[in-house]
């Protein structure tokens, strides 16, 4: 008899249980939104996909989702590690071995060997070339993230990556904002 | 009563508190020093879950296991529970920071794994334990709950600080990290173990 | 008469530091002679740099503007002697770094034929507005170091009801002598300024804050204004301690309030001047003689003959230091500014600029240096010292761990970078020095910030414009996840130098082809300019 | 013309580490000697052993991680530790406790997180906490100050052998110290006036220890004039610990001894003075420090009555050391041109 009284119990218990735990996983999806936009502030945007996903977005996704590990993003280097580190509480660990460091550049095309062909245009992800087919193109530098996609797909490889110092000489009373990423081959 | 009550309080904050005295919980400890935003939610977290565990758990060892004498299957009945309760004293938490967006949400992002962590956390587990086997009566497992509560967030609050702190010194490469952590502890230790013998029951 | 008060109301912290001015006390201010070549840097101010009005081979006279101020927080450069220009080139400016920056290089003939502007003696019927133009245009900016266009800060607007004009003669800055000197000797020309610039605010009266150890400062000041017989000029005297000179503590001790976070003076209806930039007012406005040269004080045991010396601006510094005798013993520091907040010079081939105060060489064992930093023991000495109430060590010890959240929470921007808390440690800790770098970081980190945001936006964009959407739902995720383990393995079975080659060759093909195709086209149009070449482009 | 680069500010600031360190033990100086006065040659032969350990614990450490040896040694905090934790034990302790507790003060307490200044925990405190925790018998053996005290001979022989000259052990003339003594005569509810009126009782404090009292208070003046150490500290530490005896004694002065006895009696001045304002391990903010003090006033005087050791300044010093970076980061002082947030 109180056999059956345990198991009745321990059924009503395992149902209240249960019944928690879907409350909780309801209220995640929209945890997990709120985290992967915070992630994604931290991240770069370079766009680079050097991370191996499309997008620096889809990569906050997939932290957030454990599917990916917080050392895949080169440009954001070993800073980039630590904030996520801080934000996430995981330890810091180094860049990933498959994702090769990358220096902040600026993209410049050399225009004796521009042929006007486009197919860069269409591989930038943020829209910083600008140029109609088998005219001269050019790369607008406060917008290049330099994430280098339009290196390879350049058939006359005209393309060359500048290091842009990020601050130049911040002059005194100048604020972060009035700098323009000077270029210096 | 009231002194076996305060000095039961004060026994389960300082005296023989639940980290550093049973030992239990220390997953939590070790990883507060990384969650330096999110130290002060799940101590309080794990705060509310002891007492109200314990308050539960007290009612369904004298109404429920007791009169059908199934004491036998505490473990079982306080594990759920503490499943159970994990998750309600997550949202318990958010939702009082007011109707829709929460402050808490915005700035503490890690909040989505605070379920988890109420969850694992072996300390709630340790004192429902503790009540049910010294059985003092309901007020006394509450006590009891209340200053462990209370000792496990000054452990916690004081680690988490503490190990922000060491990340900075100027630690051998050896002993950086878990280690210098663990020494830091036991130090800490060293001093709460001058206030045993504050309980004489 | 003058009413004199004493200010007894103190500010937090600050150091009781010897005073070391005896060197340059009380000597004349002498003329310092014409270089042969003057450097006049473009940008000499807080804000935007001048723009050069002049060209190569052009012959400028004394006072000839030679940069005109492009913005609001901009002001005017002008020659500084008359002479040929021979450079417009970028040289050595003085900063920390040694930096390079544009400057106009003018071969002096050595006449000084000068060209002011119309004189205003009775400047009390001009509009406020003319006579910020005129200090605009007279290139006049605060000498007491920060060089802020003085027309900006005089701006008068009914919103910003400015009610008090404190005039700091404090020099609370050992070694410095250049105000005290420019009030032993024209105390007028200081009031007159002083009258101009509370004409243009439309200030009942003004205050001159003056140090408590400048007693014969003091009693000159006083015989003006009695020549003077203003009523409007009202003496306080403040505690010599350091820094009382610095804006937002003087500003606390006289009116007793704080300047808030982030804001300005005027905020609370106060603006300050330096005495020498209130002596370039009225030489500006009544004399009509723009900004070209100014008081410098230069001294220490490692100069032969201390002086205060009125220099040109642009006169190269190793040519003063020789003026005065050049230095005593060789290795030397020479610091541009005073020993508290000045720099020191990397290279004294650099000219004189409108902020430079002081230069100040050091002896042998006059300013030693602080020793090997040693590990800061959290002694709370710089906790005392500090005038801003921050916490020194707590700053230091976050910016070591590059903690820049934790930096700013401590408020590291409110730091007035006095030294303060460097000269007080035990440890000898080069506490400013870290602030400055920790200060740098930031702004890097928000220039990133920015950049981050723009990226994002143009790439949404990009991808809104395109119809696609970033592929974040799941599956797509585990492939892209799982591709991107495995992705570099396809590829892989050539080896590598015969994927380099084939890549090379492909890529020579291409250019060739393309320049064929160039060749051809231009064969095209000058055989048939109609052709309108729309063969469509083989991508 | 040569150039020299430094950055500002270019002034040398007149007080050094060392400087600092060294007028701590200035002002050590009186309380070790009326210390031998009362309790026998056994404190100087700690001290000297102490710091001997320390100050080579410490040049092993910094060999082993090549860090410059002479200049850091020369900052003499180690001294300090040595002498510190020196007077802090027994006088007639054997020497290898003092060694062990110099040894585990100096290497785990300060050179595991990376030497001077980036120790939590106050080294010398540590040190002793630890051996009171893991030898409390041999930690309890005072001599019973002004009686008759072993000669020199005895002393270094008992140093070395641990027992006698004629081979007596020291049990027959030590007992405990005037705390022990109270706390176990009070348990057995003998009433505090009985009590004080015994020999052990003096004027103020303990027989000798009021004296020994007396000398860590002028110690520690010396340091307030000399500005070295912070005001705050120590006076929070001793109006915490007199204000809560003077409202027990209130309630109950049979029970519960009264203000002077607890301030000049144990090691509540060197706690106040020495112990609690050593600045790596103490709070740094102006309010902290008060906080600071004040808790450590408290907690000593709740070991003291109710704990279950008789002196509770070490433990009190080191929980508070724990609760340092947690005080620190929540007192900081209102900033100019910042309203009270």
């Amino acid at each position: 008899m109180s056999i059956l009284i345990a198991i009745l119990l321990l059924a009503l218990l395992a149902a209240a249980a249960a019944g928690g735990l879907a409350m909780a996983t309801s209220s995640q999806s929209r945890d997990k939104a709120i985290l992967t936009q915070q992630v994604d502030a931290v991240l770069p945007q370079t766009q680079c996909t050097r991370c191996g996903f499309s997008g620096c977005l889809p990569y906050a996704k997939a932290i957030v989702e454990g599917l990916a590990d917080i050392n895949r993003c080169p440009p954001g280097g070993e800073a980039t590690i630590a904030e996520l580190a801080l934000l996430l509480g995981k330890p810091v660990k180094p860049l990933a071995l498959d994702c090769l460091p990358m220096a902040p550049g600026v993209a410049g095309i050399i225009e004796e060997l521009c042929i006007g062909c486009a197919r860069c245009i269409k591989v930038c992800p943020v829209d910083a070339i600008i140029g109609a087919p088998r005219q001269m193109h050019t790369v607008i530098k406060s917008a290049c993230t330099g994430c280098e996609l339009c290196l390879p797909v350049c058939p006359t490889d005209c393309i060359v990556m500048y290091t842009a110092p990020l601050l130049t000489t911040l002059q005194p009373g100048q604020s972060a904002s009035t700098i323009s990423a000077g270029l210096s081959p | 009563m009231v002194t076996s009550l305060s000095s039961l309080f004060l026994g389960g904050a300082l005296a023989n508190s639940v980290l550093l005295y049973q030992l239990v919980g220390w997953d939590t400890l070790l990883t507060a020093p990384r969650q330096r935003r999110l130290v002060q939610w799940v101590a309080a977290g794990v705060g509310v879950m002891l007492i109200i565990g314990a308050a539960m758990a007290w009612l369904l060892d004298h109404w429920l296991l007791a009169p059908w004498g199934v004491q036998a299957l505490r473990l079982p009945v306080f594990a759920l529970l503490v499943g159970a309760l994990a998750p309600v004293c997550k949202t318990l938490l958010l939702r009082r920071q007011g109707p829709g967006t929460s402050l808490l949400r915005e700035a503490y992002p890690q909040l989505v794994f605070l379920d988890t962590f109420l969850l694992t956390n072996g300390a709630v587990l340790a004192v429902i334990w503790v009540n049910a086997d010294i059985d003092l009566g309901f007020f006394a497992s509450i006590s009891y709950a209340a200053g462990s509560a209370t000792g496990l967030f000054l452990v916690l609050m004081g680690t988490a600080a503490l190990g922000e702190r060491l990340r900075v010194a100027d630690v051998p490469v050896v002993f950086r990290g878990l280690p210098i952590l663990l020494i830091t502890i036991g130090l800490m230790s060293l001093g709460l173990l001058g206030l045993s013998g504050f309980i004489n029951h | 008469m003058s009413i004199i008060e004493q200010v007894h109301q103190r500010f937090r912290g600050g150091l009781a530091l010897p005073k070391h001015k005896e060197l340059t006390r009380g000597k004349p201010i002498l003329e310092a002679p014409i270089p042969p070549e003057l450097i006049i840097p473009l940008r000499q101010h807080v804000g935007e740099s001048a723009a050069v009005t002049v060209h190569v081979g052009q012959y400028v006279r004394r006072g000839e503007q030679i940069g005109r101020a492009t913005d609001f927080l901009s002001a005017a450069v002008h020659a500084s002697s008359s002479g040929r220009i021979i450079a417009i080139e970028d040289r050595v400016t003085p900063h920390p770094s040694g930096r390079k920056e544009p400057c106009v290089v003018i071969a002096t003939d050595g006449e000084d034929a000068s060209q002011g502007l119309p004189p205003w003696p009775n400047f009390h019927s001009l509009e406020h507005s003319t006579l910020r133009n005129r200090l605009r245009q007279c290139g006049v900016v605060g000498l007491g170091g920060a060089a802020f266009p003085t027309a900006a800060k005089l701006t008068y607007s009914p919103r910003r009801s400015i009610h008090t004009l404190i005039l700091n003669a404090v020099e609370c800055e050992p070694y410095l002598t250049c105000d005290e000197s420019l009030l032993l000797e024209r105390p007028q020309e200081i009031l007159n300024g002083l009258e101009i610039m509370r004409h243009i605010l439309q200030v009942p009266t003004a205050v001159i804050a003056i140090g408590e150890n400048m007693s014969a400062s003091l009693a000159s000041l006083k015989e003006a204004i009695d020549a003077f017989s203003s009523q409007h000029v009202r003496i306080v005297v403040v505690p010599s301690l350091y820094p009382a000179g610095s804006e937002h503590q003087l500003v606390q001790m006289i009116t007793g309030q704080e300047v808030p976070s982030g804001g300005l003076p005027s905020d609370l209806g106060v603006v300050t001047q330096n005495v020498a930039t209130a002596a370039a007012v009225y030489r500006a406005v009544i004399l009509g003689e723009p900004l070209t040269s100014r008081v410098v004080t230069i001294t220490g045991q490692g100069i032969t003959q201390p002086h205060n010396l009125r220099v040109r601006i642009g006169t190269p510094i190793q040519y003063l230091l020789d003026f005065c005798g050049g230095a005593v013993g060789s290795n030397h520091l020479v610091i541009m500014g005073g020993p508290m907040m000045g720099f020191a010079l990397p290279n004294v081939a650099s000219p004189v600029v409108k902020a430079t105060n002081c230069l100040l060489m050091p002896g042998a064992d006059e300013l030693p240096g602080r020793g090997a930093a040693q590990p800061c023991i959290r002694c709370g000495f710089c906790v005392d010292a500090c005038p801003v109430g921050l916490l020194p060590q707590q700053l230091y010890w976050h910016a070591r761990a590059n903690d820049l959240e934790a930096v700013q929470e401590h408020h590291l921007f409110d730091c007035i970078e006095c030294g303060c808390c460097a000269t007080v440690c035990p440890s000898q800790i080069p506490l400013v020095q870290y602030y400055r770098q920790a200060k740098r970081e930031v702004a890097v980190h928000e220039q990133r910030r920015e950049q981050a945001t723009l990226a994002r936006e143009r790439y949404e964009h990009r991808l809104t414009r395109l119809g696609q959407q970033a592929d974040t739902n799941l599956s797509q995720l585990t492939r892209l996840a799982a591709s991107a383990l495995d992705s570099p393995g396809d590829d892989f079975d050539f080896s590598a130098d015969e994927l380099q080659t084939a890549e090379i060759t492909v890529k020579q093909a291409a250019i060739q082809a393309a320049l064929d195709r160039v060749q051809a086209k231009k064969q095209a149009t000058l055989s048939s300019p109609a052709n309108d070449g729309n063969d469509g482009e083989s991508s | 013309m040569k150039l020299s680069i430094a950055s500002a500010p270019f002034i040398r600031p007149t007080m050094q580490v060392s400087w600092v360190m060294r007028q701590v033990l200035l002002a050590l100086v009186p309380a070790i000697l009326i210390n031998t006065l009362f309790f026998g040659p056994g404190v100087i032969l700690n001290i000297l052993l102490a710091c001997l350990v320390a100050v080579s614990c410490e040049a092993i450490a910094l060999k082993l991680r090549d860090r410059p040896i002479v200049a850091t040694l020369n900052d003499s905090s180690a001294l300090l530790a040595g002498v510190l934790l020196g007077l802090a034990m027994p006088p007639l302790s054997p020497w290898w406790l003092t060694a062990l507790g110099a040894a585990f003060a100096l290497i785990v307490a300060k050179h595991l997180y990376g030497g001077l200044g980036y120790n939590p925990f106050n080294p010398a405190m540590a040190g002793y906490a630890a051996l009171l925790t893991s030898f409390p018998s041999l930690m309890k053996q005072w001599p019973t100050p002004g009686a008759e005290l072993p000669g020199v001979g005895d002393t270094l022989h008992h140093f070395i052998f641990g027992r006698l000259m004629d081979n007596r052990l020291i049990d027959l003339i030590s007992s405990a110290t005037v705390l022990d003594h109270t706390k176990s005569q009070l348990a057995l509810h003998y009433t505090w006036s009985e009590l004080s009126g015994e020999t052990l009782y003096g004027m103020l404090g303990g027989a000798g220890w009021q004296w020994v009292a007396l000398a860590y208070l002028a110690g520690g003046l010396y340091l307030l004039a000399v500005r070295i150490i912070d005001w705050r500290i120590p006076t929070t530490v001793l109006a915490a610990l007199a204000t809560l005896a003077l409202f027990f004694h209130l309630v109950d002065s049979d029970h519960y001894p009264g203000p002077i006895f607890h301030l000049f009696s144990g090691a509540a001045m060197i706690g106040a003075f020495f112990i609690a304002t050593d600045p790596v391990s103490a709070a740094t903010t102006p309010k902290g420090r008060l906080i600071y003090g004040a808790s450590i006033g408290i907690l000593i005087y709740l070991i003291r009555t109710f704990g279950g050791y008789p002196d509770g300044v070490a433990f009190a010093v080191l929980i508070l050391n724990a609760a340092v970076p947690v005080i620190d980061r929540h007192t900081q002082p209102r900033v100019y041109g910042h309203d009270r947030n």
